[in-house]
């Protein structure tokens, strides 16, 4: 049925404005150009440590984004940059710190792996794959105790679900039924590693069906299938039903990190992502060809983005670094 | 003034902060009905329900992430990891996580939680529910780490970890849980970073804690008799460490034994040598210091080899007397 | 169907004599009354440590061994004298070393907790909850790289199945098809903590489709069911299948260790399942009612087996202590 | 002689061993096609295929697990734990587990694993990717700890591992992967317990590791030309510990500095300066034991401040010019 749906049809039904939908495309374009920019300025030898950007997977990050709150807790992995964007984050802050500098979100103690705001709710990324997981639960409780209405979003890689904290953090959300959606961006690989070697069956999702969680494996490149799977979910958690599973099947363009040299793909596969499901394109496709939006402003609007990330380069540029002194800094509260 | 048991004086500690603060909650296993594997927290659960007496499954790793998760948002979680031993399941979530997010995140988050772990051999349990683990901790910076030997130093140090910002590890030694001693009913804290000299003495200073603390002071009341008089200093934390006083006792008697019950091998002995080495204390040294400790082994079964696995009065006399007659 | 068949049917469909009828009888009374002994051992101030006894559990031990071989690798847990005693571990090496003597399986140092016997394939006890669980992959590794006939029993409960590391277990042994048979024996209590609130979907062993394993809940009372169920999920194993993944619902008499004062369930509960589920007086109750054994004979292998138990702790008892200069012993290899 | 990387010799002694002994294998995260996060089991996969290069879901505390059964089945499992940081997760295993095993067991088990992990600050990873955390594992009793400093003492030390029955803990240096030197062809082993005094001298003893040994030299070097002779002791292996040739060089030089970068507080430069407390050398001190070491701090990200967490060669020359001037 929802097949048959076309794409107006469902933007109305999901009560979307059309300056919705171009602000979801807005900020899609804006990940997508900082995660280039990111990549042009590590290739410029600019930056010191490594990276894990999320260009191909901007739909997910976007529709979690719009279909929640903005208190929602966001607790984030390592491939986090997308989610944090479409958060809301300062993006200076986010480029001051993704460069080291003082003016960072973390004052240059962080970096990629280790953005967080925690005055807008966000909580940090995390280096330790899965590492985040059980911070859902603690979030969880705390929300239940205080009567608190957002709910937690808590975000992992297909590779980070055969991690144990998974298991142990699934089994005590549902039991407690706490408020915890839970999103496995699944991009087919864990660094090298398919997904299909590395878990046992799939999707990965059915594995909620052992705690009784509900659980949906949905198109993460279709931005409205997300956001209409994770305002559904939201929904559901908020109403007090417990923990929700949504796994999403997406796909990162670059690799892994600073040092893949993508022996373990094709790059026949890598370009019929590209070129076939990327999730921008096919969004920008469906506003173009339902007139939302033109070309022309679609190209102004990329322009815009990267008019964006480019200042925000230039700010933390010209932030100073860290002073050295300062080292020891922040090891206690 | 009262006295309490070691156990008792943690668990009062516990009720009165949580009746005063309605944010902290305590989580673990079997801490409920059963009142936890050593007692600590029994009756806990009728008085405050199982909101915040939470029971978990068997799940160490995610127990310490759950506190973290709701530390972030500002409850103050105890957690009580039934053995010390299983900290070795979560130091991810202990190293990685709670101790360094204050650091990573540039000071924004902060990470309030209490871990109690009861250490220490004498039981019986054998290698995996035995080990005196308090090094490790030390070593991890953003942790703080708390060994209290005594009821008092249990209640005051536990107050003043329920009110620290930063994760706070909180040993306590399995063979203290039933000892008395007087505790004030009124609240009072005891600093971090503070040792305390539990005995005075102008011979030898001996740097210690939890158990060994006792034992230290019967062999040093007995010496006493002969003339000998023996300086105890009490820790009571290993994080922050209070160096001034170990300075100053070692300046005063110029002779050091450090005893712990954790292994030898890079156990904190050493710790407490580098900081003396590293003040003015060296220069008063007029013998080298020393350490007892525990074995480098696993922790045995059987009694008599448990006993001979960490240091016995017996043991911590012979070294005294050995260190007093220049034999080394 | 299974439901209609007589005791006697279903002994000769699984081709048991009376004789290896009779034997497994005889080792359920052998673990009975070693688990007795122990308790009134220890209750006489002769057990410096803990101890956790598995009364009531006697058919899930004495099923698995005789539906396996010998020679498979047992990997136990801290519940685990009965599957000692049943795999033919020598039981006065096993009082010594539960009396911590020299002359016990491990000299003195594991004790209870750790009894190990290696040279008959027994790996081991482990304190850990859940610790030996993973220990399954490396032996099932090990056993398709030597191309062994052999297969691994992993044996847990309930509360260890709440570990990160099973997860983690269950997902590689699927992967890789590992021979290892994965029996969870829920005894209803992990602890104090019952099996419903610790676990969030019901039974545990539906937790192994999530990972396309085949999986059993089965009485593990009724010994003849656990014979066949563990019997059939051997040759699966066997045959290359890959691993399967057995509970057994069950109960223990005792409290968990040596300080439980059972709070947390009722007497009513432990009089009915000791009265009316007991695995031995089931078991000898259709042996007698089929004229396989007597009441007499019955009470003869009590006697028998007490014999055998006393005179482990004359052995025992007469065995030294070790050397406490030797305490450093066997830290290293 | 052949010069070749630091992650090449490991590589090499790798293929060669796994060659000569069907028992052994290689497990872990991404070391198939991918060769490793660093890349040193970059074509094992081609050549050993899929049965004996065992790629794994993201498991730790599993994998190590599994290393453990097999191990029990007299196999030789290799286990490569991408960053030394994620032990962390998996020290259960790692020190509950294996460790302890052939101990509980009465010596009836033996658990020969070799546990590879890259350590160390430098890259820029952050506070959890960059730590030294070899204390840890020293602390431990019944497991090895092996830090080499050079390709040549990286083969050595490594065919030793592979024979040992015993869990060894075998940490690379991120920044030495790509250090060349001369390594014979030939099969050699290095002996466990004998630390490799790499440069001689008279007037101060530097005990060391891993790339604080290079660092250490340079300083040398410089202060060389100023009259001024530092010896330096690389000590290989962490356990077992050289003790001699420490208190040898101590003996001779009367002055101990030890470096790491390890944080400061519970870092083994304590244990160093126990053992050289507990012996003879004491006496021959004439300047107070100094360390130098990380800061009691995670690592930052940013460059600058990384570099400023852990010893660097002007912090190095710095500290040995202070302990010559007798300023302590
Ligand atoms: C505990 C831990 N193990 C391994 C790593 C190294 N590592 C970083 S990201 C990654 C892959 C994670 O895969 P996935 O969860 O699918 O996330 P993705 O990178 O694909 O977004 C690995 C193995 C790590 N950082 N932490
Ligand atoms: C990692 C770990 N956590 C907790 C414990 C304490 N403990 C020992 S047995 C046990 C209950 C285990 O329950 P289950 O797996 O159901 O086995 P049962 O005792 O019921 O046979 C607990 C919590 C432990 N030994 N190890
Ligand atoms: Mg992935
Ligand atoms: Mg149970």
């Amino acid at each position: 049925m929802q097949k048959e749906e076309t794409f107006v049809a469902k933007a109305s039904r999901l009560k979307l404005s059309n300056e919705q939908l171009i602000d979801m495309y807005r900020t899609m374009s804006l990940i997508r150009q900082f995660e280039y920019m990111a990549d042009k300025l590590y290739a410029m030898g600019k930056v010191h440590g490594t990276m894990h950007l999320s260009a191909g997977q901007e739909a997910v990050a976007v529709g979690i984004s719009r279909a929640t709150i903005r208190d929602d807790y966001l607790i984030n992995h390592h491939r986090g940059h997308g989610h944090f964007i479409s958060k809301g984050a300062d993006i200076n802050k986010m480029m001051a710190e993704f460069l080291g500098k003082d003016a960072g979100f973390c004052r240059g103690r962080g970096g990629s792996m280790h953005i967080a705001d925690f005055s807008s709710h966000n909580l940090g990324a995390n280096g330790i794959v899965g590492g985040g997981i059980p911070h859902s639960l603690g979030v969880g409780l705390a929300i239940q105790m205080k009567q608190l209405s957002e709910i937690c979003i808590a975000i992992f890689g297909d590779g980070a679900s055969n991690e144990g904290v998974f298991h142990e953090s699934l089994n005590m959300a549902a039991l407690w039924k706490l408020p915890v959606l839970y999103v496995c961006e699944n991009n087919k690989y864990g660094m090298s590693m398919e997904v299909e070697r590395a878990t046992a069956k799939l999707p990965i999702s059915q594995r909620a069906e052992g705690y009784g969680i509900p659980w949906h494996y949905i198109d993460g490149n279709d931005l409205l299938t997300v956001y209409e799977t994770m305002r559904d979910a939201a929904e559901f958690i908020r109403s007090g039903n417990g923990p929700v599973f949504v796994e999403t099947q997406t796909y990162r363009y670059f690799g892994h990190s600073k040092s893949d040299r993508n022996l373990y793909r094709s790059k026949d596969e890598i370009d019929d992502w590209r070129d076939n499901k990327d999730p921008i394109a096919r969004f920008k496709g469906q506003l173009v060809e339902n007139k939302i939006l033109t070309e022309e402003q679609a190209d102004e609007i990329n322009n815009e983005a990267l008019a964006v990330i480019e200042a925000a380069v230039a700010f933390a540029e010209a932030s100073p670094d860290p002073d050295p002194s300062t080292v020891t800094e922040y090891v206690y509260a | 003034m009262p006295e309490i048991t070691y156990l008792e004086a943690i668990r009062q500690t516990l009720w009165k902060e949580m009746k005063r603060d309605e944010r902290v909650f305590i989580i673990g296993e079997d801490i409920g009905r059963y009142g936890g594997a050593f007692g600590v927290t029994h009756g806990m659960l009728d008085e405050f329900g199982e909101k915040r007496i939470i029971e978990t499954p068997i799940s160490e790793p995610s127990i310490i992430g759950a506190a973290i998760g709701a530390a972030l948002l500002d409850m103050r979680p105890v957690v009580e990891i039934m053995f010390m031993d299983f900290i070795l399941l979560t130091l991810d979530q202990i190293g990685n996580q709670a101790a360094k997010m204050h650091y990573m995140f540039g000071g924004k988050a902060t990470v309030p939680i209490v871990i109690r772990m009861p250490g220490g051999s004498g039981t019986g349990a054998a290698a995996q529910h035995s080990q005196s683990l308090e090094t490790l901790l030390m070593h991890l910076p953003g942790l703080k780490v708390v060994t209290p030997s005594t009821p008092y130093d249990a209640k005051g140090l536990l107050t003043t970890a329920l009110h620290d910002l930063n994760p706070v590890c909180f040993i306590e030694h399995k063979l203290l849980y039933k000892m008395k001693g007087e505790v004030p009913e009124e609240d009072y804290a005891i600093p971090f970073g503070v040792a305390d000299v539990k005995r005075k003495g102008k011979d030898l200073t001996v740097v210690t804690n939890e158990i060994m603390v006792h034992k230290t002071i019967a062999v040093a009341n007995r010496l006493a008799s002969e003339g000998i008089e023996i300086e105890v200093v009490d820790l009571r934390t290993m994080v922050p460490l209070d160096k001034q006083t170990i300075i100053e006792s070692v300046t005063k008697t110029g002779k050091l034994l450090v005893i712990h019950e954790a292994c030898e091998t890079a156990g904190w002995a050493g710790e407490i040598m580098a900081v003396v080495s590293a003040s003015r204390a060296f220069d008063y040294l007029d013998a080298p210091m020393r350490r007892l400790t525990g074995k480098n082994t696993p922790i045995p079964y059987n009694r008599d080899l448990e006993r001979a696995a960490v240091p016995q009065e017996e043991d911590i006399e012979r070294e005294i007397r050995a260190i007093l007659k220049g034999e080394y």
